[in-house]
């Protein structure tokens, strides 16, 4: 295993202390159980944005705390959900009184923990409504699954339900945009390489050298199939195809296009899959009006990438273009 | 005979230092059709609650079962925390607080624990869980108190079942958690969090076989 | 060789068009010769800033283009050099009149052909200035080399001549403080992994499982020494101790600490060397008052970091701070 | 004899067949002491200039030389763009206007662009660089044509020299360009651009004494 590390039980501690140093004027670090906060939390009768999740998918959700997006991120063990006490801490220190919206990615670990931490909020009489995104395609929606993963569309749900609450929108209100973000959102992976778990030290799977993962999940789940490498023009019709199907996103509609490294996939590579996929799109007669390139939701060192679409309207093309201020996301 | 705290507590601690020693088998049970922690996580519950016993021995079966609870809710995460720590939870309260458990009283905070999980994960039977492993060890340990079986029968009727039904996992096809993503390519394999149940269950009949 | 391309020749210009289409409100993409303008550009009575080497660095340059840093940046091939002809169009485009600081970074390559830009340019009456960025402590600057390379001074020096160039210095004033920053910054960087260049095809070294390389250049040139793999807390250390060796940065001194990933290092890895490397600095009482942590100058999918500390004074500093708003670096 | 445009760009065109046919032999050779790219840089260089020959065939050797120059500098980038198309820029500017050359002006044009590189590249005799190659073949012109050379006899005398001179960058330890980055490690390896410049030389040699 190579990574720059100490014990890889303390990866995660380690992590976020440097964070602690690198960004003392954005954010506040709590260590046991572990949180981030925005430094000037809690924000008084704004609703709190607060998601979480097993860490290895940075910047997500720890990068993204900050004016505009989460008022705290909860980090887990590396791909491995937190536990109710650590969310349950976060909620308290960061809701100002006008309740918190719980971003939840579907995992049966993620959905479990921050149900049990929800429940534990409403105790104290903190109001919580809980959003679970699950927008990974790759996995057939069925009764025979855990249900769809969530990935990318995760990143623009933050982004958007966060400046909803910026904007003043009551919880209830947050909730709906959160819900609205959820249904029209859609994405696919692939992986070229695996990741390797610092506790375990061994790569999450093997894959041969002319070999790709379509369909990928950010904890290297595998896919759909996995396949013989082929061009980008390809790689990008794989992942887009299964999209369009799933959510008709249709001639005229207006999406944004989020085209993401899974980690070890550099920028060169990234604008030139994005650039295939704007022409793709654009011969299908879908209108890409806002994009987001970049490794955002990542699967540690993995080389890889993904696609999230998302239909806009008025509102949410407003609050997508509402000023943001984190660690990954600031405009 | 029945089992006290002071064996209860036994029982957990070879619990941990089972956990220790299948770390890596776990890992890499995981590793195949999950995300690879599952081993990691139980290890690092486990070291908790140990940690946890060394501050202070509860009095009664009930408060060690749920200082298990407790510990496991807010130290391992993953499916797995939720849903072990559900389990002992409805141990607990089904343990009370009785001084000392009998068979009988075993198998119904067993049962409790089982239906936890079922409540709380929503698997079936043959969805490659620990269900699987979980429901064949409550049967098996209320058919052994239903003759009357002591604890230590009553556990290891309990085991027996346990390691049965977590060997059936393996031509299952997963439709609940992480592993449930692979589809077809699940089959073949032995669910991870099955086998903690049976390696817990053989742990704690160990300590109560000894007694 | 593991690549989300089509052909390994078109990988430079299939991601400057990718690149267009992300960020059409942001910059302006020409091709052939190849270069990147700020949309806006010229802005007149502004002195220009344009810079630019090999491709494979990316966001380096191309991502720091935009208001507050770069007018232009001119990529050429994978680590090749672009040619005078490209930065010459770049700088005939960009120029507002008041005269362009070409940012060279010291490789024979990038001097000689912006060199042969500038007499170019300057035989069009376009003042030109040159500040030739040499900040790789690993390379011994000696009459026995090519003298040190330009590395991850060359963000921070780009950043904080773009934003002299905004508050309106002359030619003469940036080119001066470019100097400064280049006097005041050292760098050194490592690798766990070798890149791959898409046109050759095969990783630039070979590197066992259990090796890293001390002292690598961004091309995947060989550093001081190969070792062992070690713990963070003594990678930290390799990297950090040469770099105050060779330029005195004292006790009491206030710096700007720039921990980079070369690509392939993920978040979680660079934010726990960047802790371990202030806790490192505080203990010989050097003040870090400025950080940047992230994958800013890189080499291609290369998995490694590198360090870079510059030496504040109130001007740098307030330069640092002021606005930038570019793809990769907006505050 | 002497050559006209129409065999120097021959020996132009045959120059970007053999730089074609070694591009990976050259990738290779900047691979281990350099970046990689030498042969892709080269190669990429030559069929630009082979692009604009199609265009249009220049009248005079000069002209044809000045059209590789200014080619190879758009086009090549790096360090040996700028090198090699000094070179030959230089060498255009001492053939001027003539009709054609004779081997006293072969090697005059030959000595300027060595110079030429010289002065940009300030590398001196066994720094390891392209100059090791080009240096002992204009000498070795030179003398040919003072002893009444053609062009064919001059320039394969040249091209002898080059790989010899080639060759013996193969123990130094480089102090100019991406190797010296190296230090004592670039020992062992052949420059790459020396290589180029011997691999070119016998090509134009070639086509020379074919005519
Ligand atoms: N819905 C569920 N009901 C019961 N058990 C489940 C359920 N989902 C997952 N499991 C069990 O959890 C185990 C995986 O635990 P672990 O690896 O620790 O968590 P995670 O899947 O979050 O990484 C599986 O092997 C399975 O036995
Ligand atoms: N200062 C110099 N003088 C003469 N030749 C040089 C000098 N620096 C480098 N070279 C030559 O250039 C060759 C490398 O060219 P190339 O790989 O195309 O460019 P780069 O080094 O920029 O990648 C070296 O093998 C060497 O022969
Ligand atoms: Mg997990
Ligand atoms: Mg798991
Ligand atoms: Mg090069
Ligand atoms: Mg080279």
């Amino acid at each position: 295993m190579k990574k720059i590390i100490n014990a890889p039980a303390d990866v995660v501690t380690d992590a976020l202390r440097g964070m602690a140093a690198a960004h003392p004027d954005r954010l506040r670090v709590h260590l046991e159980p572990d949180f981030v906060t925005r430094v000037d939390a809690p924000v008084s009768d704004k609703v709190a944005v607060v998601s979480g999740g097993g860490s290895g998918h940075e910047p997500l959700h720890v990068g993204f705390v900050g004016s505009g997006m989460l008022d705290a991120a909860v980090p887990g063990a590396v791909f491995t959900s937190p536990t109710p006490d650590a969310v349950q801490a976060a909620v308290r220190e960061v809701d100002g009184g006008a309740g918190t919206l719980l971003v939840v990615k579907n995992y049966t670990g993620d959905v479990l923990n921050f149900e049990t931490a929800a429940e534990l909020a409403e105790a104290e009489d903190i109001g919580v409504r809980t959003v679970v995104v699950q927008d990974d395609v790759a996995v057939r929606d069925s009764t025979n699954t855990a249900g769809r993963r969530g990935v990318g569309g995760t990143v623009l749900l933050e982004k958007i339900v966060g400046a909803a609450a910026a904007r003043g929108h009551d919880l209830a209100s947050c909730h709906e945009i959160a819900e609205r973000v959820s249904a029209g959102v859609r994405s696919m992976g692939m992986a070229l390489t695996a990741p390797t778990v610092p506790h375990v030290g061994e790569p999450s799977f093997e894959l041969a050298d002319y070999e790709m993962e379509i369909g990928v999940g950010i904890h290297a789940e595998p896919g759909r199939e996995r396949v013989e490498l082929e061009s980008a023009d390809r790689i990008v019709r794989r992942l887009l195809e299964p999209i369009l199907e799933d959510l008709p996103f249709r001639e005229g509609d207006e999406v944004l296009l989020f085209t993401n490294s899974m980690g070890g996939t550099p920028p060169t590579e990234l604008y030139l899959a994005h650039g295939v996929a704007e022409r793709f799109l654009a011969e299908r007669g879908v209108r890409v009006t806002r994009r987001l390139v970049g490794p955002y939701i990542t699967s540690l060192e993995m080389q890889g990438m993904s696609f999230t679409l998302l239909k806009l309207d008025d509102e949410l093309r407003q609050l997508w273009d509402a000023p943001v201020s984190t660690p990954a996301l600031t405009w | 005979m029945s089992c006290t705290a002071r064996e209860v507590i036994a029982a957990v601690r070879r619990g941990a230092e089972v956990m220790s020693a299948h770390r890596d088998e776990l890992v890499e049970l995981d590793r195949a059709i999950g995300d690879g922690d599952h081993g990691e996580n139980m290890d690092r519950g486990f070291r908790a609650v140990v940690a946890q016993l060394e501050l202070a021995e509860p009095p009664t079966p009930g408060a060690v079962l749920k200082l298990v609870a407790t510990t496991l809710i807010s130290s391992v995460g993953g499916a797995s925390g939720p849903l072990f720590g559900t389990a002992f939870l409805r141990a607990a309260s089904t343990a009370g607080d009785a001084e000392s458990l009998d068979g009988t009283a075993l198998a119904a905070s067993l049962r409790a624990g089982v239906d936890g999980v079922v409540a709380r994960g929503k698997a079936e039977p043959e969805d490659k869980t620990m269900i699987d492993a979980l429901l064949p060890a409550v049967r098996a340990a209320e058919e052994s108190a239903g003759r009357g079986g002591e604890p230590a029968a009553t556990l290891s009727a309990a085991a027996e079942a346990a390691e049965v039904g977590a060997r059936s996992t393996v031509p299952l096809v997963a439709r609940k958690g992480r592993a449930s993503y692979l589809g077809d390519r699940s089959a073949g394999h032995l669910d991870p969090g099955a086998r903690s149940v049976a390696l817990l269950l053989a742990a704690f009949a160990d300590v109560e076989g000894a007694e």
